[in-house]
């Protein structure tokens, strides 16, 4: 029952950060919803594991072990995007300067 | 069950600020927020390695760097204003979004019951691993192949990270911006925090053999304690190119591989452990590619190598 | 005797509770930043203080007391030095150049 | 598909850990060491990919290995049938070209390290092995983690030169590519909620036909049509493939794209082998032939060479793409389909080839002249003759003209699309061949052209630096000689239901 819920939360939470993708212009707020999207993602796999109780363990630890691998795959896509999206800003800027003076 | 649905509501309600919020900023807190919250669904979810991994990677490590990067966007927001989007492709967003939340949950309630797990099997085999957390197990043992693949994402996430620097400040230091502040609180408290932090992340290592917990989880409560400890002025990157430097961020996935290839000889098959001394190769695995985890992550906070700009 | 610490323990954390829901308040309602953070380091001091207080009577083993403790320690260290850099930079006169 | 491991598969692992074991040796030794260490492993990994090769011709088997001797569904498998193998074989060849046309772009320091060469040989390494990753996966989330690989590999190729444009497009690309992951996870997961295992063989035992396998399989063929720049994904590709340097370029349009469509093929004809969708196999189709058609026409009307290739490659996407409606037949075992499926990943093969030779060769030619604008090519030809060579004969691939292995390709998808009296994709084959036609005539008119002005001095190319995209060029030429029926090769380990219609 838990699972389920937590299963309809991820559902709502990937569509939350896919609207967010879609309409937010700005890189940063984009890497905010894939995020977003992520958490929503994982979230499904917590419920699935939940759902696979059993063997005495509170749920499957296979999709868990994913979701740690994932996390971390995933915080590396979002640490490569900022450092994209900082250096172009500032390459942005500086063209914009020499272009200006 | 009604904690459940309140906090269920209460992720949600987060979320859409997230998306909804004017400004960056204030989105950026909320998803932090966000992120706690998961920390306890994963726990209600009994998923504490899981749990310990959002809160401490999701939610911290990824809310710092968002926190940083939208603090320095704001400062250097380039006067033009983005186009926002029309009503039509907001109305078609929503309605597309809308589609897939409703089809995701009608599979959700379509999953078969009883559900088909493999925690059975894990526990039948977690035995000749010699751990005790199953999803220790899963990530060390059953299926090693993708921990080791997923460190390299990292590093090679931290190969991009550092290609993106101006090619005369390769070989600088990384220089944090605002580093020595005035204000001597945040030494004071990096003075007291780090070791006690340093602890922590070790121990949380420590006992993810038998319990929550793991490299994973450790190297990045020591990743963040490096962090906080720069930001503080008390220690500074060494520039990329030292040979240290790159030894450190080696040797852990170098360990892992090579005991991955000792394998074929000594238990038939490439990253097999022999099953009495298994415990202790993923002990002699997990020691440097805790280390290696926790200098990539603190770096990959720290950006690419780059002049500090006033 | 454990029916007298589980009452405690309730009004501890009700307590605390309450300390919680006054600092959101407020945090919502009270007109600058500085008395916006003074609401909200009660929250986390005494809110906090008196949760960890509630639970002490009930934790299983002394490390787990321990334990508790150590949490609300760190909470404080950090809520005061998070408090400390955010007043510096909201007070009146700005920051310190 | 045995049970247990086959003899020969821990060639499997080899071909994955010999380059990122370089790769990491790249970054910890660092300074002129990358490269050299990059040179010396590519002829082993290309034995490496030989050998499997050879293993799988001979045995005509699968080749299987087991991780740590943990059976899948707890463990994860690793495999390499016809297709894998063909596939890495490719990769070896074009890796070692690309490797040895890029010793002079990234030069090894003669002191200090410096930053673009040790990124170039560390991500170089790094996408070998996680295109052999994905060749051989066998576990869905196993690919996952070697496409997120093949990823952060790929995305910082894009933008070595720094520029504000490329550093745009790097970061375009980047967010499309984890749409794309987080798309195939969520399909991934939904799977494993459903059938409890990720392995490929195991979920094609116990998958059937529902709504749960239908969202799963759409979810994941969408994030992966979102790497593979499909129409109408396509928008990240023609600035990130034209921004990047040459051999970049050549890495990025010949192999990086093909992973997700190897994945696609995976996913429908090995995982889905009980689930004929003809009407997702016709939208599929129609994808591709609308990039077919889009892609053509906006490579016709680019000023700049770079981004006219980019856009072909769009097109030439699109192509492979056909191979679905013409493979997936509701007739099952038409005794076309599997000559479609053969022309598809032959498709796949020779445009590799060709794509390459033409971005290095695009590559020559901008350094030569300082610039790459179309209009301004006059001269050319008669000063690089050997590189405007090595364009048209990768032209010819494009184009679908014989001797080359896209004609056979196209060929083969053109007999199956009237065989099976899908005579539509027909027409779109055709009209994909005359619009590449005439792109590649605009430039080779121009290159060809007497200077009407004298030409400014050129920068020179040294000839050994010709010869190789000369040398890929030959390769996807040499494969036109491939007889135009179903490959054996590339049929080995096909489950048996699909091989019904060729015997």
């Amino acid at each position: 029952m838990t699972a389920t819920l937590y299963g309809f939360c991820a559902a709502v939470l990937v569509g939350l950060g896919l609207f967010g993708l879609i309409v937010h212009p700005q890189p940063l707020r984009k890497i905010l919803a894939f995020n977003l999207i992520g958490g929503g993602v994982f979230l499904l796999f917590g419920a699935v594991a939940r759902r696979g109780a059993a063997a005495g363990f509170g749920g499957d630890p296979v999709p868990q072990a994913l979701v740690i691998t994932g996390l971390v795959v995933a915080f590396a896509a979002t640490a490569l995007a900022v450092a994209l999206l900082l250096r172009l800003t500032g390459a942005a800027r500086q063209a914009g300067l020499r272009s200006d003076g | 069950m009604s904690f459940d649905i309140g906090l269920t509501l209460l992720v949600l309600a987060v979320a859409a600020w997230t998306i909804a919020a004017r400004e960056t900023f204030v989105a950026v807190v909320g998803f932090v927020a966000y992120g706690l919250l998961l920390a306890f669904v994963w726990v209600r979810l009994a998923a504490p390695d899981v749990a310990l991994t959002e809160a401490a990677l999701g939610s911290g490590l990824t809310g710092g760097l968002l926190i940083g990067a939208s603090s320095r966007l704001r400062r250097s927001q380039s006067p033009a204003a983005e186009e926002a989007p029309g009503v039509v492709l907001k109305a078609a967003a929503a309605v597309l979004s809308i589609l897939v939340s409703a089809g995701l949950a009608a599979i959700v309630l379509l999953l078969p019951d009883p559900a088909p797990t493999l925690a059975p099997q894990a526990a039948a085999s977690i035995a000749a691993t010699g751990l005790g957390n199953p999803v220790t197990a899963v990530l060390m043992a059953y299926r090693a192949i993708d921990t080791l693949l997923e460190i390299v994402v990292l590093l090679l996430a931290l190969v991009g990270i550092w290609s993106l620097a101006p090619d005369r400040d390769w070989g600088r230091r990384l220089d944090r911006r605002g580093s020595t502040d005035p204000v001597s609180v945040l030494t004071f408290v990096a003075q007291l925090l780090v070791p006690v932090g340093i602890i922590v992340g070790i121990h949380i290592f420590w006992v993810g053999s038998v319990a929550p917990g793991g490299e994973f989880q450790g190297a990045t409560i020591l990743a963040t304690m490096w962090t906080l400890a720069s930001m503080a002025g008390l220690v500074s990157a060494a520039a990329v190119t030292r040979r240290w430097l790159r030894l450190v961020l080696t040797i852990g996935p170098a360990v892992f591989l090579a005991i991955g290839l000792a394998g074929f000889a000594l238990a038939g098959a490439f990253l097999a452990y022999p099953k009495s001394h298994a415990k202790l190769m993923i002990l002699v695995i997990e020691i440097p590619v805790t280390l290696s985890i926790a200098a990539t992550l603190a770096l990959l906070v720290a950006g690419p190598p780059e002049r500090a700009r006033q | 005797m454990s029916l007298v610490l589980n009452v405690l323990s309730v009004l501890a954390v009700c307590a605390g509770a309450f300390f919680f829901l006054a600092g959101t308040v407020g945090l919502l309602r009270f007109p600058d930043p500085l008395c916006r953070l003074h609401a909200l380091t009660k929250a986390d001091n005494i809110g906090l203080g008196l949760v960890v207080i509630g639970l002490l009577f009930r934790a299983a083993s002394p490390l787990t007391a321990l334990k508790h403790v150590g949490v609300w320690l760190l909470v404080l260290l950090a809520g005061a030095t998070v408090t400390q850099l955010i007043a510096h930079i909201a007070r009146p006169s700005g920051p310190r150049a | 598909m045995p049970n247990s491991a086959t003899s020969g598969g821990f060639l499997l692992v080899l071909a994955i850990v010999l380059p990122i074991a370089g790769a990491l040796l790249s970054l910890a030794l660092g300074g002129r060491h990358a490269e050299r260490i990059t040179l010396s492993l590519m002829p082993a990994g290309f034995a490496v990919a030989l050998a499997i090769g050879a293993s799988v011709w001979r045995t005509h088997h699968a080749l299987q290995y087991f991780i740590g001797n943990w059976a899948p569904p707890l463990g994860v498998a690793f495999r390499a049938d016809g297709l894998s193998a063909a596939m890495m074989i490719a990769a070896a060849v074009l890796v070692c070209g690309i490797g040895l046309f890029a010793r002079s772009q990234f030069p090894s320091p003669r002191y200090a390290e410096t930053r673009a060469p040790l990124a170039f040989w560390t991500l170089l390494l790094a996408v070998w092995g996680a295109l052999n990753a994905v060749f051989v996966g066998g576990d869905l989330f196993n690919l996952y983690v070697a496409l997120e690989l093949l990823t952060f590999a790929a995305v910082p190729l894009v933008a070595l030169d720094g520029r504000a444009e490329t550093l745009a497009a790097a970061l375009r690309y980047l967010l499309f590519a984890l749409l794309g992951s987080i798309l195939y996870l969520l399909g991934a997961v939904l799977l494993y909620g459903a059938y409890g295992t990720l392995d490929i063989v195991l979920l094609s035992d116990r998958i059937h036909a529902g709504p749960v396998a239908s969202a799963a399989v759409s979810l994941m063929t969408a994030g992966l049509l979102a790497k593979a720049a499909l129409f109408p994904f396509h928008l990240w590709l023609p600035p990130a493939h034209a921004g990047a340097p040459a051999p970049a370029s050549a890495l990025l349009s010949g192999l990086v794209v093909k992973a997700p469509f190897f994945l696609v093929v995976r996913l429908w004809f090995d995982v889905m082998t009980r689930l004929p969708e003809p009407a997702a196999a016709e939208l599929l189709g129609a994808l591709g032939a609308a990039a077919i058609i889009f892609g053509s026409v906006l490579a016709l009307r680019q000023a700049r060479l770079k981004l006219l290739i980019a856009y072909s490659t769009v097109a030439q996407i699109g192509y492979l793409f056909l191979m679905f409606p013409l493979a997936i037949n509701p007739e099952t075992g038409h005794p076309w389909s599997n000559a479609a499926w053969t022309g598809g990943v032959l498709q796949a093969i020779s445009h590799a080839f060709a794509k390459a030779a033409m971005f290095m060769a695009a590559g020559l030619i901008a350094e030569a002249l300082g610039h790459d604008r179309i209009a301004s090519l006059s001269g050319i030809g008669r000063a690089l003759p050997i590189t405007v060579f090595a364009f048209a004969l990768g032209g010819l691939s494009l184009m679908g003209l014989p001797p080359s292995g896209g004609f056979v390709a196209k060929a083969m998808l053109l007999t199956a699309a009237v065989a099976e009296g899908q005579w539509w994709w027909a027409v779109v084959v055709l009209a994909g061949g005359l619009l590449a036609g005439g792109y590649v005539f605009l430039v080779l008119a121009r290159a060809l052209a007497d200077a009407s002005e004298p030409v400014p001095p050129l920068v020179t190319i040294s000839s050994g630096r010709q010869a190789i995209p000369v040398a890929l060029a030959l390769c996807a030429v040499l494969l036109g000689f491939v007889p135009l029926r179903p490959s054996e090769l590339l049929q080995i380990g096909r489950p048996d239901l699909a091989i019904g219609g060729l015997r």
